[in-house]
């Protein structure tokens, strides 16, 4: 069995930053999950309008931005995300009345905290998209890449591991 | 062969024995001391007698790979682990409870068939560096398990403290590779008396005939009262120097992963869950009466040893000071206690 | 204290004796010394005998409200005794429907702060120490035949040095007279500190901190908020995450452990003082508690169980910490 | 591992244009589970649709995943089709090839590779998928029409005709609401009482119809097709089965107090009717005013009721009821300019808000149908009206338009025009907005014909001069300052939502806008839709507006609850929340954060070492959840989960993305 198992684990934590670096053309990976009904509705408008951002953006359809647990952002990020965008309605016009109003108190104490943990403030966002949005979609696509892709790969709370397997 | 060095030139020392492989010796982290692979400006601490965590780490990772696997519409594949070539380890500054604690887990990984090819493969490639105890911990009770403080069978390389000077007599063969790797660093010695052995802490724990007793008093209702203060942590089961269990678990994704064991520990109410949900040991009670027999009365009965050295580890890192001393008291003795 | 630890623990057990003899509780919850001086273990209490080695000194640190989820499945009524951190510890409980208030008779100790034994240590400059005095704030540390004396704040636990409430809270009875306010302690010192370093450089904090976790999970164990029946941690579906000590899977169980106690952490440092390794755990806990306090509202978990937490409820002009436009 | 079948639709080029949709079916070929892959030009087609069935038959497939357009267009088309091939619909899983990647994305290499990450993605939920069955519901053929002036009325007609019970709860002690106030209507100039009352009348009459009035909504609860309300049906003081209308308790009782009705401009009795044409015909005591309810004294109005129908004692009953759906009519207010300080208002009592300055023109109001100054009696001769007090307002937060200002100011001036001939009007505008059938033409009318003076500019000030009033503005076309001495000043204020309209909404479950003014489910689409389904907004409690658009909500919504009164049984959620009992601690987080009170506790017994315990867990009502998931975060130990999008199912699609 690999000694290297027994290196020490912040090389560990850095083996997935140089393992990105290492990508002769590195491109950020952003995962966004968009509420059913509004921002994943903006997503859809931003297409039928042929509204172009970067295809770095991967969606992932939830019913409601407080479907958004925060152990799925962290799990992004352990598995290679650079950046992860939640997506909900405008506040007030949730479909389920309340939700996003609970999503902004818990989201917002978790961007805090990972934020706190060393995370790059632009590298977890949480944006309000209504359905008619299609425009503000692909402009926050367009945005959150660009900011990530000045950050550079993420390293932080990626797991060596992955990549290995991948 | 006696050789010696100097304590301000260990630094070198390290520098030197590091460059042939990984030299794992008790490093301070925070409040913890714990054994790790020096690097340059690590905080050695050669003085605090028993680390936080024992030194088990260096044969038993707290987490290493079985084999990969990846799947491909129904067909699922196999691999195994990446093989990276085996290297010689160091380990430096172990204490004799810590020494006897790795021949317990040799008698569980790999005196016997079948051998568990992993720790094997590690521990042959370690050389043993032991470091003799000046003055013990109040936790310390070594002694009554029959470990000597300051001299510990089965090192490569026995150490101890004269005055300033470290001096290092080397037992085997790997000892003196050792020796040779450190080159010009040690200076030859003529012999030199090893420490008187300390006392440490006298519980006077009943230890003759324990095992018996403990046997006969598997359903005594005070193993009822004992447990109730555990909170159902793993501290002591991984701080302490001779527990071994570990759970196998995969890292992946159903298209692709790894297959790795990692610790575990009795301690934990998941540890026994079988597939179907049920679970053998219910409550707390039937995990701490497990760990304390599994010391005392399992581990003799089947290798005629126990599996506790007085490291006192457990003393000190319980979060409510229920440790190994209590529960040989509270049912060790020649009568239960009744409370 | 240590000066008057007799009479103390007297008082109590009288009290407490009356309700145990009686038939009022079935079991009492106390401390009891440890091997050493410097511990004081849970007791648990069924008759006279038991009392009889009941403790009440510096050392009380264990917060006995947890154990109250399981006594309560064998014991009609428990008394417990609690310290200011304990009392708030039980109203978590008592929030969360882990344990029926009413089957509890809650005994208050205002608490001047438990005592840590490596600060004593360190106190005693080299010396063993074999006992402790205590008089007017100051500890004096006997050992090797000579005497140190050390203002008491110095060697305090790290969980008591910024304590806001000594007091018990909802107690049935308070058993010794309230302890004065307490000065106004930095609570967040180390949390602002924290800030003002960039990403990185708190990044390689934590790194550095969170290696060395065993996943042992003392801090959860001991903690009043993580009193789920099953824990994240151990869910096989899904399987959050695996017992592999990864930094990333640190990272992601010592975050969560945070967040879940986001507006419900009642601040008492059990999860810092039992980890056996040092990691400095409140911080990300008081991180929590300092931005939900600036975001939403000042709030303090475990001192009103009737205030509904933070994180449960919302007002529609609530500020966020990302933009809104 | 489960059979997976992955089918790529190209869209005609649409997809294919820009995915490489050989490279995408050959990847998808080794997705775990996979054992069937297919493309084609129009998988939405019946063609397209027959390839996915039969190879549901063929090869045994136990999921499907399709990678199409957005799932929000046809996931419940294949959703059908995987139905009809005998597998559960709710194995399907939708891959959005289209909207999210081929239109968005012109780098073919780029799309290829992000279409392979959704599809897989897709395939690693679809793996996870469950069979789901919706629950059926039934429906209480009953509605409830909350606020009985003219839309709700045409409302309660409208379902009332249909066949359907409905029961209309009004607060006032009678229905007509904001139209009952109006002399006339625009553009046409009926007389509102003469349209209004027998609209009133066939409401009471209807055998279908059950009026509630003096009456309010206390709590709703439940879901479509089964909302359970509580109603207040406050204590009249009057045995309704006994009296008669005749009107002697009015005439008698010796306290007054102001009517609500006159907007304070007159006095009624503390027993009363609120307006003669009221319906019911039954009076009111006013408890804060009644002497006997005071005092303990008094009771003239008993002795003297000739049928003996006056029953101090009366409690306020609580009604508890049923209904499939409910539809809102509660109305608006105008806003009371005393804020608006520039203008007098309250100052000088000939600053009259539109509504106070309806009353004059109506012969049973407080001046007998006479237009004069309240401060002297006169009539009055220049009367300026002044637009958009509170509307159009930046500054003061109120944006919007409020929509018939413009058109009741026109009429106003006419009818003043035609009572006091001698008066000139002046209106203070910013535009005037006339759009509607007949509306231009009728202020034109207003304009050329009874020589309104219209003056394009704002009043900066109104200021009380002897017993006059300068009016102070701007010509915005000219730039020239303006000074009108005037007689009276009418304010076109603000019409706003109800002042305790958000609460009222909080209370139906329903949300509104900024403006506490009712939400409708879709600007555009769903406009009598609320976001809760099974309730339906109609009238100006959703937005400002005119008489004949809040009668064509009305009947549009009363169509709404119609259509679903009319269903036999009705669909439910199926992906809803579920709990996991054995993990269940108990703590009722997720209840704290359900918004549709779908979750409550129910208690479980369990065995302890051979003793039986109980304990209390969470429980999912699968009627009520909507599956937001908003519970399945609130519980840390993941033991509430939400079905077709569970946390297992959004790790592996994470996982997915991430590979």
């Amino acid at each position: 069995m690999s000694l290297a198992q027994n290196r020490p684990k912040t090389e560990a934590a850095t083996a997935g930053m140089e393992a990105a670096a290492q990508d002769r053309a590195w491109e950020p990976l952003i995962v966004a999950f968009c509420c059913n009904w509004c921002s994943y509705a903006g997503g859809d408008l931003a297409g039928t309008s042929r509204m172009q951002y970067p295809s770095n953006i991967k969606v992932i359809r939830v019913p409601c931005s407080s479907r958004m647990n925060p152990l799925f952002i962290l799990r992004a990020f352990q598995r290679g995300a650079d950046g992860v965008l939640v997506a909900g309605c405008h506040p007030g016009d949730c479909h389920y009345s309340t939700g996003n109003y609970l999503v902004r108190r818990r989201l917002s104490a978790f961007k805090r905290l990972i934020e706190f943990a060393g995370l790059e403030p632009e590298r977890f966002e949480v944006r309000w998209i209504s359905s008619s949005e299609g425009d503000k979609f692909s402009e926050v696509m367009r945005e959150m890449t660009a900011a990530i892709k000045a950050l550079g790969p993420n390293g932080k709370l990626r797991d060596g591991r992955w990549r290995k397997i991948t | 062969m006696i050789k010696s060095i100097k304590k301000e030139h260990l630094a070198h020392l390290w520098e030197r024995l590091a460059s042939n492989g990984p030299l794992y010796l008790p490093v301070k982290e925070g409040p913890a001391l714990l054994f790790k692979p020096w690097r340059e400006g690590a905080a050695v601490d050669l003085e605090t007698v028993s680390s936080t965590v024992s030194p088990k780490e260096v044969f038993l990772p707290r987490d290493e790979v079985y084999m990969q696997f990846s799947r491909a519409g129904q067909k699922l594949e196999l691999h195994p682990a990446v093989q990276e070539p085996a290297g010689r380890l160091i380990a430096f500054g172990l204490r004799s409870c810590d020494l006897r604690a790795v021949e317990l887990l040799d008698m569980v990984f790999c005196r016997k068939e079948p051998v568990d090819e992993p720790y094997a493969a590690r521990r042959e490639n370690t050389t043993l560096v032991a470091l003799a105890c000046g003055e013990p911990d109040p936790f310390c009770f070594c002694t009554a398990f029959g470990v000597d403080p300051v001299n510990a069978p089965g090192a490569d390389v026995q150490a101890w403290w004269n005055r300033d000077d470290l001096v290092l007599e080397a037992e085997t063969a790997r000892g003196e590779a050792l020796f040779t790797l450190a080159g010009e660093l040690l200076a030859e010695r003529n012999a030199v008396d090893r420490p008187e052995r300390p006392a440490t802490t006298d519980f006077s724990l009943p230890l003759e005939g324990l095992p018996k007793r403990l046997k006969e008093r598997f359903d005594d209702p005070a193993w009822g009262r004992l447990y109730r203060s555990c909170i159902g942590c793993g501290a002591c089961t991984y701080v302490c120097p001779t527990c071994h269990c570990f759970d196998v678990q995969d890292f992946g994704h159903h298209a692709r992963g790894q297959r790795f064991r990692c610790w575990d520990s009795c301690m934990y109410k998941e540890f026994t869950v079988m597939a179907g949900g049920h679970n053998p040991r219910l409550t707390r009670k039937e995990r701490v009466r497990q760990r304390f027999l599994h010391k005392l009365q399992y581990f003799p009965e089947n290798y005629g040893v126990y599996a506790c050295v007085g490291c006192g580890r457990c003393l000190r890192s319980c979060p409510v000071n229920l440790d190994v001393v209590q529960a040989i008291r509270a049912l060790g003795g020649e009568t239960v206690e009744q409370r | 204290m240590a000066e008057n630890n007799v009479d103390y623990s007297a008082k109590i057990r009288g009290v407490v004796a009356q309700d145990l003899l009686s038939g009022r509780i079935d079991l009492l919850l106390g401390w009891e010394k440890g091997h050493y001086w410097w511990q004081s273990r849970p007791l648990f209490a069924r008759d006279q005998a038991d009392l009889e080695r009941l403790a009440w000194d510096s050392f009380c640190a264990v917060n006995l409200s947890r154990y109250l989820v399981d006594e309560l499945k064998e014991n009609k009524k428990v008394g417990v005794l609690l310290k200011g951190c304990d009392a708030r510890a039980l109203n978590r409980l008592v929030q969360d429907n882990m344990v029926p208030r009413e089957r509890v008779i809650a005994y208050g100790l205002p608490c001047p702060g438990m005592l840590n034994y490596a600060a004593l240590l360190e106190a005693a400059a080299g010396r063993k120490p074999d006992g402790i005095a205590e008089e007017n704030g100051q500890v004096t540390v006997r050992g090797g035949g000579v005497e140190l004396t050390v203002p008491r704040d110095r060697v305090l636990l790290d969980k008591c040095r910024h304590c806001l409430y000594p007091n018990p809270v909802h107690c049935d009875q308070l058993l010794l007279t309230p302890v004065g306010e307490r000065q106004a302690p930095e609570r967040f010192s180390a949390v602002q500190e924290r800030e003002s370093l960039s990403s990185d450089a708190r990044f390689a904090y934590w790194e550095k901190q969170l290696e060395r976790c065993l996943r042992c999970y003392a801090c959860r164990q001991a903690c009043p908020y993580c009193s789920c029946r099953e824990c994240f941690v151990e869910q096989e579906q899904p399987r959050w995450l695996s017992k592999a000590s990864q930094p990333s899977e640190n990272f992601m169980f010592h975050l969560i452990r945070a967040y879940h106690g986001a507006g419900r952490c009642i601040d008492c440092g059990e999860c810092q003082r039992a980890c056996p390794v040092g990691i400095p755990l409140q911080e990300l806990n008081r991180k929590l508690i300092k931005d939900i306090n600036e975001l939403y509202g000042h709030y303090e978990a475990g001192l009103d169980p009737g205030q509904e937490p933070p994180l449960l409820t919302y007002r529609p002009d609530d500020p966020a910490a990302f933009s809104e436009k | 591992m489960p059979r997976v079948g992955v089918f790529i639709c190209w869209c005609g080029t649409n997809i294919a244009g820009t995915v490489d949709i050989e490279t995408v079916v050959e990847t998808a070929r080794n997705f775990p589970g996979v054992v069937h892959t297919a493309d084609y030009r129009y998988l939405c087609s019946e063609i397209g649709q027959d390839l996915i069935k039969e190879a549901i038959k063929n090869e045994k497939l136990e999921q499907v995943v399709v990678g199409t357009c957005s799932p929000r267009m046809h996931e419940s088309t294949f959703r059908k089709a995987v139905a009809e091939a005998g597998l559960n619909p709710f194995l399907l899983e939708v891959a959005n090839l289209r909207e999210h990647c081929s239109w968005v994305h012109q780098d073919k290499t780029e799309a290829t590779a992000k279409a392979i990450a959704l599809l897989r993605a897709a395939a690693a939920k679809a793996v996870l998928n469950a069979p789901l069955i919706a629950p059926r519901l039934d429906v209480e053929k009953r509605a409830l029409v909350i606020g009985g002036g003219i839309a709700g009325i045409q409302a309660a007609l409208d379902i009332a005709e249909a066949g359907y019970p409905v029961d209309v709860v009004e607060r006032e002690p009678s229905i007509g609401g904001r139209m009952a106030q109006l002399e006339k209507t625009f553009p046409t100039l009926d007389c509102a009482a003469c349209i209004l009352t027998p609209k009133m009348v066939e409401a009471a009459q209807h055998p279908q119809i059950n009026l509630l009035t003096y009456s309010e909504v206390e709590e709703v609860k439940g879901f479509v097709g089964q909302f359970d309300v509580k109603i207040r049906q406050k204590a009249r003081a009057i045995d309704a089965t006994k009296c008669t209308g005749c009107g002697v308790c009015y005439e008698k009782c010796p306290t007054k107090t102001e009517s609500e009705f006159e907007m304070g401009l007159a006095k009624r009795k503390a027993i009363y009717v609120p307006f003669p044409q009221a319906v019911p015909n039954v009076p009111v005591i006013d408890r804060d005013n009644c002497l006997y309810f005071r005092k303990g004294r008094c009771r003239i109005c008993e002795k003297e009721c000739p049928p003996q129908a006056v029953y101090f004692e009366q409690q306020d009953q609580i009604l508890e009821r049923r209904y499939g759906a409910i539809v809102v009519a509660t109305g608006f207010d105008q806003l009371n300019p005393v804020e608006y300080g520039e203008y007098a208002y309250g100052q000088h009592p000939d600053v009259l808000t539109s509504l106070e300055f309806e009353r004059f023109f109506n012969a049973a109001g407080p001046t007998g149908g006479k237009v004069v100054r309240l401060s002297d009696g006169k009539p009055p001769r220049n009367v300026v009206f002044i637009q958009c007090v509170g509307s159009r307002d930046k500054a003061r937060g109120m944006n919007y338009c409020s929509k018939i200002c413009c058109m009741f100011t026109a009429k106003q001036a006419i009818l003043l025009k035609e009572k006091v001939p001698e008066a000139r009007s002046y209106v203070f505008y910013i535009d005037v907005r006339t759009a509607g059938k007949g509306y231009e033409e009728f202020q034109r009318r207003a304009a050329e014909q009874y020589g309104v003076a219209y003056l394009r500019g704002q009043v900066g000030k109104v200021f009380p001069d002897g017993d006059r009033l300068t009016v102070k503005g701007v010509d915005s076309l000219s730039g020239k300052t303006i000074e009108i001495q005037a007689d009276m000043v009418v304010l076109a204020a603000a019409s706003v939502a109800r002042g305790d309209a958000a609460q009222v909404g909080r209370v139906i479950g329903i949300n509104s806008d900024q403006y506490h003014f009712f939400n409708e489910a879709h600007p555009k689409l769903k406009p009598v839709e609320t976001h809760t389904a099974g309730i339906f907004i109609a009238g100006a409690c959703q937005a400002p507006k005119d008489i004949p658009d809040s009668v064509a909500q009305a009947s549009a919504a009363a169509v709404k609850a119609v259509g679903l009164l009319a269903k036999e049984k009705l669909q439910g959620e199926a992906c809803t929340a579920r709990v996991d009992q054995s993990g269940c601690s108990g703590c009722l987080y997720c209840e704290a954060v359900c918004p549709y009170g779908a979750i409550s506790a129910v208690q479980i017994e369990e065995h302890f070492r051979g003793e039986k315990l109980t304990r209390i867990v969470a429980e999912v009502n699968a009627a009520l959840c909507q599956g937001c998931g908003s519970c399945t975060v609130a519980c840390r130990s993941g033991s509430i989960n939400l079905q077709g999008y569970t946390n297992a199912q959004i790790l592996a699609e994470v996982d997915a993305i991430c590979l």
